[in-house]
C-alpha cells in the first residue's frame, strides 16, 4: 500500500440551522481553507471526490450546484457517493493508491434543517416493507437500545455517560454545536422521547460540512511537519432488515476493523461516529476499545451530527489530534444506514 | 410564499409522489397472501425462515423460493414506546414500534404494536396480527399487531 | 503502475418502459446473476460490490444501496455508491476498474440502475425547491438550445439528427435488450414525428426505461483465465465543469476535451479515429452524434455532421458508434452510462451477438451527465497490453 | 391464487423548508422592486446573473452587485411543443437564452408575442413586466420578454452564454 496521509481538514461551524448560507456558501470558505493549509491549488490536486443525498438538500442533483464552490476550471478529474464523506474520502484514498495521482480534495455536506430528518431518513428502508409504515430514525434506534440494554450489562446510566462526556469534550471544540457539563443523573431524570432513548441520547439536527486534503508519500511530508498517515481503512456492509440482524453487535465494523488493523497497535484515541449513545457502545465493544482510549475528544456525533459530513469529521478530527502531536495512532469510524448498518474504519497514525 | 424577515428569504414545500411499485413473485405472492390475511415466510438457505420474504438469502445473496405459512401471532423480540407518532406510522395514538418473531419464523417483521400503555409492553410477549378490516395487498394490510388474547 | 483490470462478465436486464414483473432488488439481480454467470462465478467469489444510478427520487428510496445489499450479495463486504448525474453508470465503472488497479481486491462487481416507472421522470429530475428556475421545460429543454447552437455554427443539414435517430433505432433492432424494436422505423417516421423541443422531434429522443446493467472486473490474474475473453481495461478518466459560467463553451465541452485526452493518452491512442474501431456514445438526444464526435476528437470541429451523412458511423462504417442502438433505444438513466462502457467491451470481447462489429479491438465506452459537465469514459481492448 | 399482487402504491411525502442563499435572496427581492441584479466576478471581472454569490469559474465569493438593464438578445433556444408539468404556459411556447446587455452569461426565460419560427438568434429583446402590484420574489414578475425590433447582432461565444 502506498502511503497516503491527511494533511488538512476544515469544517463548518456546526449549526442546528445555517439560515441563508446555501451548501456552496457554506463549501467555498473551507474549501479555500482546506486547500491554503495544504498549500496546494485546486489545480494541482489530482482528484476530487464528495459525499452527499438529494433527499437530505430535497432536490435532485444536488451535489452539481456545490461545484460551484471549487473554481473547477479549467476542469477537474471529480467523484460523488451518494454517502457520507468518508466514503469519497475512501474513493480518493483508491485513486491515491492506483498511482496515478498524489493528492486529493474530499468534502461532504449537508443540511439536515431543510427536511424533516427523522422522517427523510425513513425513505432509507425497505420500500415495500417497512417504509410504507414510516418509522422514523429515532424510533429504529430505540428498538437498537432496548435490544443492548435487555441482552448486556449496558444501562441506562451507561447511556447518559456517554452523552456527558461527549459533550463535555465538546467544550473544547469550538465548531461543537452542543456542549457543556451535564450530570447524567440530572439527565437520567428527563422524560423519554421514544423509551428507552431520552433526548440526550439522540444526536442533535446539524447543518455542516467537512474538508479533507490527502496527500501521498513525499509530497504529504512536504505539505505536513506531520502527517496523518493512513495505516488501513475498510468498510463493510449488513443485510438491511432490522430483523435479520442481531442489533446489539456491530459484525461490520467488527469485520472493517480487522482488515484496516485497527489492533495491530496501541490506540490513543478514538473517533466515533455514533450519533445515539447506545450506538457508541455497541461501537467501543467492535473495535475492541481498552480504558485509556481517549474517546471522541470532539465531542463526536453526539455534539454535532452533520449528516453525509460526521462521518468525514471524524476521520479530520482525528487526524487533526495527530498532526499536533497530541496523538500518535488513532482509530477513526463513519456510519452509514438505519441502526449502524454499514460501517468504515479508519486507522491513523503519525510518523 | 411567507413573507421572510429581513435577509432570510425561506419557503417551504413538498416533496410528493405517489410511487407505483412493481412487487415481482416473492413480495407479491406474501402481499397476496395478506390480503388473504395469511402470512407467509420463505425458507433461507441455512433452512431458516424469514419473515417478511426476500427474495434472496439475506447473507449470501442466493434466490430463494420456498414459502412457509407463519404466525399470526408471535414474540416481541425488541420494542420501542412512541408517545407522540408521526405523520403516516400506523397508529395515532401512543404506541410501540416492535420487531416480531412470528411462530415458524426465525427473524422478526417490524410492525406497529397497540398496547394502550408502555407498562403493558415487553421483550418476549405473545403478540399477534390484527387486521385492516379492508385487505389490498400491502403491507399496511397489518394494521398493527395487539397483545395476544386482548 | 497498478493492476491490470479485466472485465469477465456482463448482465444486462431487458430493457423496457416498465419492468412490471420484477422488484427493485429483482431488477438489479438479473443484470448481476447474468454477469456472474457470463464470469461463470457466484455471489461468494466477490469482493466488493460498486453501484451507482441517478436520483433517488426516481424510486423514491433514499440511498438504495443499503436496501439492496442483501439482494447484491454484499453482505460482509466493502460497497460504494456513485452519483454523478446522468454521467453515473459510466463512473461507477471507473469506480469499481480503480479498486482492481489499486490491488485492492480480486473482483468487483459493479452495477447501476434506473426503475423510472416507479414514477415520472419529468416529475424525478425536475427540483422542486421554491426559488429554483420558473421555466422548467424537462431535459430537452436545456439541451435543444446547445443543438441550434452546434447547428448554426456547424451550418449542419436538418436531416443529420434523423438520420442518426434512424440509424440507432436499426442497430437497436439486433440488440435483444434493447428497449425499443421499432421494427417499421424510417427516416420518413423519424420526420414525420411530433416536435417536442424544437429542434429535437420525438423520434430523436431517448426513451425512459426501466433496467440495469452489471459488470465483473478481476485483477489480470483471474481474468487471463476467465472462461470468456476479458476486455482489458487499457485507460479510465471522468472530468467535472460547472453548469453555469460566463464564456462557458457548452456545445464542445472542454471537460468532455479533457476526458478524452487524458483516456486515449493512458490507452496509447495517439489517432482516435485510427485506432478504435468502435465507441459507445451517450447520445440522448440524435444531434448529440455529431457533437460528441468533434468533442471526442473524431471530427474537426464543425465537421462531425459529415460522418453521420456519409454513413461512417453506421454499423458497415469505419467508425461505429452506438452498434447496441445507444441511448436512443433504451434509457435507465442511471444505467445507461453503464451500458455504453459494458457494450463496448462486448464488442472486444466477440460476444456483441448480431450487432458484433467484426475485428473489433479496441473500443471507446463514453457518458455524460449534468448540463454537459459530467463526463466518463474508458477504453477497452481485446489484446492484453 | 387468483389475481396475484404485481404492483403497489406507496405515496410518499416529505416537508422541507428551502432558504435560498445570501445573493438568491438579494437577486430576488430586487426582482419585487423591478431591478435584475447581477454581479461582478472580481476573479475574472464577468459579470454574472442571476447573482448567484459566486463565480463557478474562478471558485471565489462574488460581492459587487451590477444592476443590469431588462434588455439583452436572444443567443439560442427551443420551440417547446409539450406541456410542461406545473406549468401554465401553453405549447408551443419559446424558451430562450437572452444575454442581458451588460450581463456575460444568459438568462433562461421566455420569448413571446412572435411567431415561433421568426425567433432567432441574434434578435434584440426586452422584458414585458406584469403590473407592479402583482411583483414578488420571482423571476415570474417577467412574464415574458418581446422583440424590441432593433437590427439582429452578430453572435460569437457559447451555447447558452
Amino acid at each position: 500500500m502506498r502511503d497516503v496521509a491527511i494533511v488538512s481538514f476544515t469544517q463548518a461551524p456546526n449549526v442546528r440551522d445555517a439560515g441563508a448560507m446555501n451548501e456552496v456558501e457554506i463549501l467555498m470558505p473551507l474549501v479555500a481553507e482546506a486547500l491554503e493549509k495544504s498549500t496546494l491549488t485546486l489545480q494541482e490536486i489530482g482528484f476530487t471526490c464528495s459525499g452527499s443525498s438529494d433527499y437530505l438538500a430535497g432536490a435532485p442533483f444536488s451535489f452539481v450546484m456545490a461545484i460551484d464552490a471549487l473554481g473547477a476550471w479549467p476542469p477537474i478529474s471529480e467523484s460523488h457517493v451518494e454517502m457520507d464523506g468518508a466514503w469519497a474520502l475512501y474513493e480518493a484514498w483508491v485513486k491515491l493508491q492506483h498511482g496515478a495521482v498524489d493528492s486529493a480534495l474530499v468534502y461532504g455536506f449537508g443540511k439536515s434543517s431543510s427536511g424533516e430528518i427523522r422522517d427523510v431518513l425513513a425513505l432509507q428502508l425497505d420500500p415495500y416493507y417497512v417504509a410504507p409504515l414510516w418509522p422514523d430514525s429515532v424510533s429504529l434506534a430505540a428498538l437498537q437500545a432496548r435490544a443492548l440494554l435487555e441482552s448486556s450489562a449496558y444501562s441506562e446510566k451507561d447511556m447518559a455517560e456517554v452523552a456527558a462526556r461527549n459533550r463535555r469534550n465538546a467544550r473544547s471544540n469550538p465548531k461543537a454545536q452542543l456542549s457543556g457539563d451535564f450530570d447524567s443523573a440530572a439527565l437520567l431524570a428527563e422524560p423519554y422521547l421514544v423509551s428507552p432513548l431520552r433526548k440526550h441520547d439522540c444526536p442533535p439536527i446539524t447543518d455542516g460540512a467537512a474538508v479533507v486534503v490527502l496527500a501521498a508519500d513525499d509530497l504529504a511530508r512536504r505539505i505536513s511537519k506531520r502527517p496523518a498517515w493512513i495505516r488501513g481503512i475498510d468498510h463493510r456492509i449488513e443485510p438491511h432488515s432490522l430483523g435479520v440482524r442481531d442489533l446489539t453487535r456491530s459484525p461490520s465494523t467488527e469485520l472493517a476493523a480487522e482488515k484496516a488493523g485497527v489492533a495491530r497497535g496501541p490506540l490513543d484515541l478514538a473517533e466515533l461516529h455514533a450519533p445515539f449513545t447506545h450506538q457508541e457502545l455497541i461501537l467501543r465493544d467492535a473495535l475492541g476499545l481498552k480504558h485509556g482510549v481517549d474517546i471522541n475528544p470532539s465531542g463526536g456525533a453526539l455534539a454535532a451530527n452533520p449528516i453525509m459530513a460526521a462521518g468525514l469529521a471524524r476521520i479530520g478530527e482525528a487526524a487533526t489530534r495527530i498532526s499536533g502531536g497530541l496523538a500518535n495512532r488513532a482509530v477513526a469510524h463513519a456510519t452509514s444506514g438505519p441502526c449502524l448498518q454499514q460501517n468504515l474504519v479508519c486507522v491513523l497514525e503519525g510518523e | 410564499m411567507a413573507s421572510p424577515p429581513e435577509q432570510l428569504l425561506s419557503a417551504s414545500y413538498a416533496l410528493e409522489y405517489t410511487y407505483t411499485r412493481s412487487v415481482g413473485p416473492v413480495i407479491g405472492r406474501f402481499l397476496t397472501g395478506l390480503r388473504e390475511r395469511r402470512i407467509e415466510g420463505i425458507v433461507g438457505s441455512d433452512g431458516k425462515v424469514i419473515v417478511p420474504p426476500t427474495e434472496y438469502d439475506p447473507v449470501t445473496g442466493e434466490t430463494l423460493e420456498d414459502f412457509v405459512e407463519v404466525g399470526p401471532a408471535g414474540v416481541v423480540t425488541t420494542w420501542a414506546w412512541v408517545s407522540e407518532p408521526r405523520r403516516g406510522q400506523p397508529l395515532d395514538r401512543p404506541f410501540a414500534w416492535a420487531l416480531i418473531r412470528l411462530d415458524g419464523a426465525d427473524t422478526a417483521l417490524l410492525h406497529a404494536l397497540d398496547a394502550g400503555d408502555e407498562s403493558r409492553v415487553s421483550t418476549g410477549m405473545r403478540v399477534t396480527a390484527r387486521w385492516r378490516e379492508e385487505t389490498t395487498g400491502h403491507i399496511r394490510d397489518l394494521a398493527c399487531f395487539e397483545p395476544e388474547g386482548a | 503502475m497498478g493492476e491490470l483490470c479485466g472485465v469477465v462478465g456482463i448482465g444486462q436486464t431487458k430493457y423496457a418502459a416498465k419492468r412490471g414483473d420484477l422488484s427493485i432488488a429483482g431488477l438489479v439481480r438479473e443484470a448481476a446473476l447474468r454477469a456472474l454467470e457470463d464470469a461463470d462465478l457466484e455471489w461468494k467469489d466477490v469482493d466488493a460490490v460498486v453501484i451507482g444510478k441517478a436520483p433517488d427520487m426516481f424510486e423514491g428510496v433514499m440511498m438504495p444501496e443499503l436496501y439492496l445489499a442483501d439482494a447484491l450479495g454484499a453482505v460482509g463486504k466493502p460497497m460504494l455508491r456513485v452519483h454523478t448525474a446522468g454521467s453515473v453508470g459510466g463512473s461507477t465503472s471507473v469506480v469499481a476498474a480503480s479498486l482492481i488497479q489499486a490491488g485492492i481486491h480480486d473482483r468487483v462487481l459493479t452495477v447501476s440502475f434506473e426503475k423510472q416507472s416507479d414514477s415520472n421522470a419529468m416529475w424525478a429530475l425536475s427540483s422542486k425547491q421554491p426559488f429554483s428556475p420558473h421555466i422548467n421545460a424537462g431535459a430537452g429543454g436545456y439541451f435543444a438550445p446547445l443543438i441550434r447552437t452546434y447547428i448554426r455554427r456547424s451550418k449542419a443539414p436538418d436531416h443529420i439528427g434523423m438520420l442518426v435517430a434512424l440509424k440507432d433505432r436499426l442497430n437497436a433492432l439486433k440488440n435483444p435488450y434493447a428497449h425499443l424494436h421499432l421494427e417499421d422505423i424510417s427516416l420518413q417516421k423519424v420526420e414525420s414525428s411530433p416536435m417536442l423541443w424544437a429542434p429535437i422531434r420525438y423520434l430523436e429522443s431517448c426513451p425512459s426505461s426501466d433496467g440495469a446493467c452489471a459488470m465483473v472486473l478481476a485483477r489480470e490474474a483471474l481474468a487471463k483465465d476467465a472462461p470468456r475473453p476479458p476486455a482489458w481495461v487499457l485507460g479510465t478518466a471522468m472530468r467535472t465543469e460547472p453548469t453555469m459560467f460566463a464564456g462557458r463553451e457548452e456545445v464542445n465541452p472542454q471537460a468532455g476535451k479533457d476526458c478524452a485526452a487524458d483516456v486515449f493518452s493512458q490507452a496509447g491512442i495517439t489517432n482516435p479515429r485510427e485506432q478504435i474501431d468502435v465507441a459507445e456514445i451517450y447520445v440522448p438526444f440524435s444531434w448529440f452524434e455529431p457533437m460528441w464526435m468533434e468533442n471526442l476528437g473524431f471530427a474537426a470541429e464543425g465537421e462531425g455532421w459529415k460522418m453521420t451523412d456519409e454513413g461512417e458511423t453506421a454499423l458497415e462504417g469505419d467508425m461505429p458508434i452506438n452498434a447496441s442502438g445507444g441511448v436512443l433505444s433504451s434509457n435507465p438513466i442511471g444505467a445507461s452510462g453503464m451500458i455504453r462502457f459494458a457494450e463496448a467491451a462486448l464488442q472486444v470481447r466477440g460476444l456483441a451477438g448480431e450487432h458484433q462489429i467484426d475485428g473489433a479491438r479496441t473500443a471507446l465506452g463514453h457518458a455524460y451527465g449534468g448540463g454537459s459537465q459530467y463526463i466518463s469514459m474508458w477504453v477497452v481492448s481485446s489484446e492484453r497490453p | 391464487m387468483d389475481n396475484p399482487i404485481e404492483e403497489i402504491q406507496t405515496p410518499i411525502r416529505l416537508d422541507y423548508r428551502y432558504t435560498a442563499g445570501g445573493a438568491t435572496a438579494r437577486f430576488l427581492r430586487g426582482l419585487k422592486e423591478g431591478r435584475i441584479l447581477g454581479q461582478r466576478c472580481p476573479s475574472c471581472q464577468k459579470v454574472i446573473v442571476p447573482a448567484r454569490g459566486a463565480c463557478a469559474r474562478c471558485g471565489v465569493a462574488t460581492k459587487e452587485e451590477i444592476e443590469l438593464p431588462d434588455r439583452g438578445t436572444v443567443t439560442t433556444f427551443c420551440v417547446v411543443h409539450i406541456p410542461v408539468p406545473g406549468s401554465a404556459v401553453k405549447p408551443p411556447f419559446v424558451c430562450a437564452t437572452i444575454k442581458l446587455d451588460g450581463a456575460d452569461i444568459g438568462l433562461f426565460h421566455l420569448v413571446s408575442e412572435i411567431p415561433p419560427d421568426e425567433v432567432r438568434p441574434g434578435m434584440r429583446v426586452k422584458a414585458q413586466w406584469k403590473p407592479r402590484e402583482e411583483w414578488d420574489c420571482t423571476l415570474e414578475n417577467i412574464r415574458y420578454f418581446t422583440p424590441t425590433g432593433e437590427p439582429d447582432v452578430e453572435l460569437e461565444g457559447s451555447a447558452h452564454a
